[in-house]
């Protein structure tokens, strides 16, 4: 018995399939202006790389200055412009549109029997929109930056600062508009476009998992949108609603803006949890425990998600009473990410395990996604939160769920959908090898940042007392390994665009209708609409499609 | 599709189309008119009670929703179901501040 | 915001005939591809009621806080005009209903005359507005460097405060105006510039209807759109009492 | 720390501070927040291993080596159950600790002595009652409650002392509260937490614990010559306010003797308790905050005195305990020259700002 199940067809006569996706037109134009729910994945997976490789190199400029505990690599302003730039692109450039716009664009509508998404001219759209966002930044970042934070705190942001706040905000607000329209464009798609048989509880956990953060981004980003509109009209006209000067209440901006970015947590961690929903499935053979109640929580997370927002204002002059209510709340919500997890832990159980790539990624995944929620239990319980509140703690608890979470995630789902969008398989050792130097670099970069958050240290601290710096030294080595952890499956990813092996259409054997059709699918997905007849993750239907199969070969033959 | 297709096209008639106009512009003068009065409390709230039903009227009539999908109905109350959140959340923040500190 | 002729566009895109081939090639039939356009309009319309909502809710705040300041400044507006213009809008909300009836009814000259009819109605909407903001600038009531207090601090100067019978506000009180002016101006402007995007797609329309565009069967997009203009209409409803109407007695 | 054994604390506590893994505790609050952080990362580490341990031993028993054909489970209520109700009970556990917690923190005991902060990029001052000037220092006395008053100039900044557990931010335009009680002498870091702009990293500073008796010393060794009431007073006339918080009976103002922590029946129908965001904001805002029976002609004084200024006035309205002090006042006030009105606070404001004493000041 061997110890994967990776059945490649045989490579001295497998060719990629003529006709794709990628193949049917050439020429920048016709990717330009495609209305191809693959090829949009396609331009954003390319972009998004791009950004975190941006948002990556000014991360290694933060450690190599947290290196010494003075502030010698470069000015305070100058760190604290690259900490702000740093998490505005991780953010709004990076993780909000990671696995939602790549791998969601890409297989949702493949997932569920569909030849497109709804509105594929929106789709479009939002890609340009999103583009326009990323290049504001960048043109921020080369005109001398901002340094407000990512949560533009006013009035600090609308008052006392000199750097580009405003087309910094108006980045956010045009890249918030390209993740509502992906966002209104997976509901239509889900709502109205499922191939027949396919009802709601056959959906892969990936498409509930979108449902669940677009929802999100359908409700919660106009309000950061209309926060961002007043911010800019306080700092150019000097409109009052945040200025404590003209009566207005600077606490105002963060309950607006917590209203969207505490929810906007879930849409960067959901989709993440659709991805390993998959991968576990898939490669232990068997259907995800307790299906429904992995679905629902997915629904409950986003529900209660938008009730907790204030936990991130507990020291920060709301009323104590509103504090006991959101710090209730905020224990709610922590349920069903640790209903999940248990879920997918007994997923295994009596499975039959192989360990590829991105099962690899996905067990990192679940320990470390593991240890971000659990902290996040010691925020939102808000005697410990004045503790560790605007702590390195609350930088490690972060970067936990959302490096540790959903970055692992997105790896995990970009290898196990590469081959199904390139058609090739990439290098098997050296990528196992990337996700487990990816997970120890992880570990040492960020473990330390907890405990130096327990210690005090706070976080945007260009110079920190020196006894501080054994453990700032343990996180800065660590990046190091975590940079080369990201850097390989560039390199072999690209590698195996030409030169990997033809994987075939379901490499995995995997259950869902995105493996029951060619790789690299053809632009209208399907050959013919298909019809579902099964439940979703029914290997034993897969096993008896596939004795069929070779019987009608073998008759053949 | 599992979103059944009563969609299709009710065509609603001018005459509850006239209906709903006139409807709305009575309830603008009462409106009008009873901010003129001396109410105390009651008069934000008959404001916005007026306010609220000539949104419903619209939504119901104008936009079709008496005869839409309960998928439309559904989409409905989640935004003011939201709103109401955001809203009534935020708010609740500021009131129990007033309150002291315990 | 070009963003709701974005939609409009991806929707219109399916408005361009009837015959089943130019259906878009990813939907099953025209119902399927209605239905679609129709719920993703529903959809974006719960962002707008989002976008709006971080308004009221400082507005509500605000109003609380500072309701002195908010009476005597909305003494400041005009009722005649302000009721004036809920009666253009309802009006043409109307308009835009019936429309959406003549497109049902294949009855184009119906739609491209009710079409007309709320193109004029919202400009002249959009005129009152533009009347009213030009007093104010006037005033030297628009939130900022120039804001002026005269006419809380000294209503005799002032011909609409001496009508409503405000009593002069004291300094800190009537500073507080302000927020009600920015709170004004945001939500008036937001609310304005719905309605400037709004009227900039009916002339679009007028033209395409006159061609026969949206009377052969496919109405997607004059729906869509009438339903854009309807909650343009409510977010009004709401603003005009709120605004216009507090403690008139 | 009494239902854990002393030596096990000494050792999470003690071993842990000297390889610097773990603050110290030099506040009555911090070992009561130490042992609810103890017992989450107790429960994390359970369920962590948990987690890792079902992995690691069903990769074990069912990978595809040993265990080719996957069975099919469809789910398992009463497991599921399980893990929905335990997590949600340790979960509603550390709720319920927490706010108990929270709200020892943010509820400071009658007692304590009351010190006032201002934050401003980027400096901490501190404003002890007996006119002590600090900037990004402050000495306290240990085992006696402290209460520290804040607010800030400009932005959002944040008052963080890790080996107290406490933290709080200093809000423009409005007093937050924050106390502690130090129970060792000693040093300790003070962090303004809340990014504040360029020089956000060096806005800290320095808590100095002192045993009573040093305290006394320092107290009086850094005395700036008036107490803060004093400065308040001063300021009290040079502002006029006597003109009508006199103690005549046809005073235009209401008297301010034993104003503080009264009951106030104001013109608005509200009733509403003395504190000092009440006095802040009748200073300030003084039209909405008119005591019954007195018309509203108290003009305005936002912007004509500092945050500092109203913290004096504060300070010299809660220590009026008799109407003594502005009969005083009423007195100097009235021997001034007319015109001397305006121009007295000017004159009188470097007094207020005065520096302290040399040696305290850490500039």
């Amino acid at each position: 018995m061997s110890d994967t199940i990776v059945s490649l067809p045989d490579q001295s006569t497998a060719r990629i399939p003529k006709m794709n996706y990628l193949s049917k037109e050439n020429g920048l134009l016709s990717w330009l202006l495609t209305g191809d729910h693959k090829r949009i994945g396609i331009l954003y997976l390319i972009s998004i790389t791009f950004f975190f490789f941006i948002g990556g190199a000014l991360a290694g400029l933060i450690r190599l200055e947290l290196l010494t505990p003075q502030s010698d690599l470069m000015a305070t302003d100058t760190y604290n412009k690259v900490f702000t730039m740093h998490g505005v692109v991780m953010i709004f450039l990076f993780l909000v549109p990671s696995v939602p716009a790549t791998l969601g664009n890409f297989f949702l509508p493949m997932m569920i029997g569909a030849k497109d998404l709804a509105l594929p001219k929106v789709n479009l759209l939002s890609w340009y929109l999103y583009m326009i966002g990323g290049i504001l930044v960048l043109v921020t970042m080369i005109t001398g930056g901002v340094d407000t934070g990512w949560t533009f705190t006013t009035p600090l942001s609308t008052h006392y600062v000199n750097t580009n706040v405003l087309s910094t905000g108006l980045a956010v607000f045009i890249a918030g508009f390209s993740s509502i329209f992906t966002g209104l464009n997976f509901i239509v798609t889900i709502h109205k476009m499922r191939a027949p048989g396919m009802t709601w509880f056959r959906l892969p956990l990936f498409v509930w998992a979108h449902y669940a953060a677009s929802i999100l981004m359908v409700l919660g980003t106009p309000v950061l949108a209309i926060a961002i509109v007043l911010l800019a009209l306080e700092r150019t006209i000097g409109i009052g609603v945040f200025d404590p000067a003209k009566g207005g209440d600077p606490l105002l901006f963060q309950h607006l803006f917590w209203f969207y970015s505490h929810p906007a947590v879930y849409i960067m961690i959901l989709p993440g949890m659709g991805v390993i929903s998959e991968v576990i499935s898939t490669f232990s053979r068997k259907r995800v425990f307790g299906y429904t109640a992995v679905a629902f929580s997915s629904v409950a997370i986003a529900v209660f998600g938008f009730f907790v927002w204030a936990h991130h204002m507990f020291i920060m002059g709301v009323s104590n009473y509103a504090v006991l209510v959101f710090s209730l709340l905020t224990m709610l919500v922590a349920v069903p990410s640790a209903i999940k997890i248990f879920n997918w832990t007994f997923t295994l159980y009596k499975g039959s395990i192989t360990f590829e790539t991105p099962m690899l990624y996905a067990f990192g995944f679940m320990g470390l996604f593991t240890i971000g929620g659990l902290t996040g239990v010691f925020l939102g319980t808000s005697g410990t939160d004045i503790h560790l509140t605007e702590t390195y703690f609350i930088v490690a608890h972060f970067h936990f769920v959302m490096v540790g979470g959903m970055l692992m995630a997105f790896l995990s789902g970009i290898h196990f959908w590469w081959p199904k969008m390139t058609g090739r398989m990439y290098p098997e050792k050296i990528s196992q090898l990337a996700a487990v130097v990816t997970f120890i670099g992880f570990n040492f970069t960020f473990f330390p940042q907890f405990i130096l958050g327990t210690l005090g240290m706070p976080r945007r601290y260009a110079s920190y007392p020196a006894e501080f710096q054994i453990l700032n030294v343990f996180s800065t080595a660590g990046a190091t390994i975590l940079g080369v952890g990201y850097l390989l499956p560039v390199l072999y990813l690209t590698w195996s665009l030409k030169y990997g092996a033809i994987a075939g259409d379901n490499p995995w054997q995997a259950t869902g209708l995105e493996w029951q059709t060619q790789s690299p699918p053809l632009t209208e997905n399907f050959v013919e609409m298909p019809i579902m007849d099964h439940e979703a993750y029914d290997y034993e239907w897969l096993e008896r499609k596939n004795l069929e199969k070779q019987k009608e070969v073998a008759s053949v033959g | 599709m599992s979103e059944n297709k009563e969609h299709a096209l009710h065509i609603v008639s001018p005459r509850i189309y006239v209906t709903i106009f006139a409807l709305l512009l009575v309830g603008t003068a009462i409106t009008i008119w009873a901010s003129y009065v001396d109410l105390g409390v009651l008069n934000p709230i008959i404001a916005l009670g007026i306010a609220c039903s000539k949104a419903t009227l619209v939504v119901l009539f104008f936009m079709h929703v008496k005869y839409a999908t309960k998928l439309t109905k559904l989409t409905i109350f989640a935004g003011l179901f939201l709103f109401m959140a955001l809203v009534g959340m935020t708010l609740s923040d500021y009131i129990s501040r007033a309150w002291g500190s315990w | 915001m070009s963003d709701n002729s974005a939609i409009a566009d991806g929707v219109l895109e399916n408005a361009h005939d009837e015959h089943p081939a130019h259906l878009r090639h990813h939907f099953h039939d025209v119902e399927q591809q209605a239905d679609a356009s129709n719920f993703a309009m529903w959809l974006f319309l719960l962002t707008e009621v989002m976008f709006f909502g971080g308004l009221f809710t400082a507005y509500l705040i605000y109003r609380n806080w500072y309701y002195p300041a908010f009476v005597s400044a909305s003494h400041q507006l005009s009722i005649p005009l302000g009721g004036f213009n809920t009666l253009l809008l309802i009006t043409s909300s109307f308009t835009m209903a019936m429309g959406v009836w003549c497109a049902e009814t294949r009855r184009k000259s119906g739609l491209v005359l009710c079409l007309i009819l709320t193109f004029i109605l919202g400009l002249g909407f959009l005129g009152i507005k533009s009347i009213e903001y030009s007093e104010k600038i006037e005033k030297h009531h628009v939130p900022g460097f120039h804001y002026s207090l005269n006419s809380f601090l000294d209503p005799n100067s002032d011909a609409a405060a001496k009508a409503a019978g405000d009593k002069p506000l004291p300094l800190d009180v009537a500073r507080h105006t302000e927020l009600y002016f920015s709170l004004y101006f945001a939500m008036t402007g937001m609310h304005a510039l719905h309605m400037i995007i709004g009227i900039g797609i009916l002339g679009f329309m007028i033209f395409r209807a006159s061609a026969g565009a949206y009377t052969g069967g496919h109405i997607t997009f004059v729906e869509n759109f009438g339903l854009y203009w309807h909650f343009v209409d409510i977010i009004w409803i709401f603003l005009f009492p709120l605004l216009y109407l507090i403690s008139r007695h | 720390m009494d239902h854990i054994s002393p030596a096990i604390w000494q050792f999470l506590v003690k071993w842990m501070t000297n390889f610097a893994l773990f603050p110290p505790e030099a506040s009555t609050i911090a070992p009561q927040m130490d042992a609810l952080l103890f017992f989450m990362v107790l429960v994390s580490l359970i369920g962590l291993t948990i987690v890792v341990l079902l992995i690691t031993a069903f990769s074990i028993l069912y990978s595809k080596r040993r265990h080719p054909v996957a069975v099919q489970i469809e789910g398992s209520t009463l497991l599921e159950a399980t893990w929905t109700i335990i997590p949600l009970g340790l979960f509603l556990v550390m709720f319920v600790w927490g706010a108990l917690i929270y709200f020892r923190v943010f509820t400071p005991p009658a007692n304590a002595m009351n010190i006032y902060v201002v934050g401003k990029q980027w400096m901490w001052k501190a404003e002890h009652p007996g006119g002590q000037h600090e900037i990004n220092a402050l000495h306290v006395p240990a085992g006696r409650a402290v209460q520290l008053t804040m607010i800030s100039q400009d932005v959002f900044h944040s008052f963080s002392i890790p080996a107290f557990r406490v933290k709080r931010e200093a809000i423009p335009g409005r007093y937050t509260t924050v106390w502690f009680q130090a129970t060792t002498p000693g040093t300790y870091h003070l962090f303004c937490t809340q990014y504040c702009g360029t020089a956000h990293s060096a806005m800290v500073g320095d808590i100095v614990v002192l045993t009573p008796e040093d305290y006394r010393k320092w107290l009086a060794e850094s005395t700036s010559g008036a107490s803060l009431a004093q400065n308040g007073e001063r300021l009290f006339a040079s502002l006029s306010c006597a003109a009508c918080h006199n103690t005549r009976p046809d005073a235009r103002g209401p008297s301010l003797a034993n104003v503080y922590g009264a009951k106030l029946a104001l013109t608005s129908g509200q009733s509403v308790t003395v504190d000092d965001a009440y006095l802040r904001a009748a200073i300030l805002n003084p039209s909405e905050h008119i005591t019954q029976g007195y018309a509203p002609i108290m003009p305005t004084y936002q912007g004509q005195i500092s945050e500092e200024g109203i913290i004096a006035l504060i300070e010299y309205i809660k220590n009026l305990n008799s109407d003594y002090r502005i009969q005083q006042t009423t007195n100097t006030t009235d021997m001034l020259p007319e015109s001397a009105d305006k121009t007295a606070p000017a004159a009188q404001k470097p007094a207020v700002q005065a520096p302290a004493a040399q040696g305290t000041v850490k500039q």
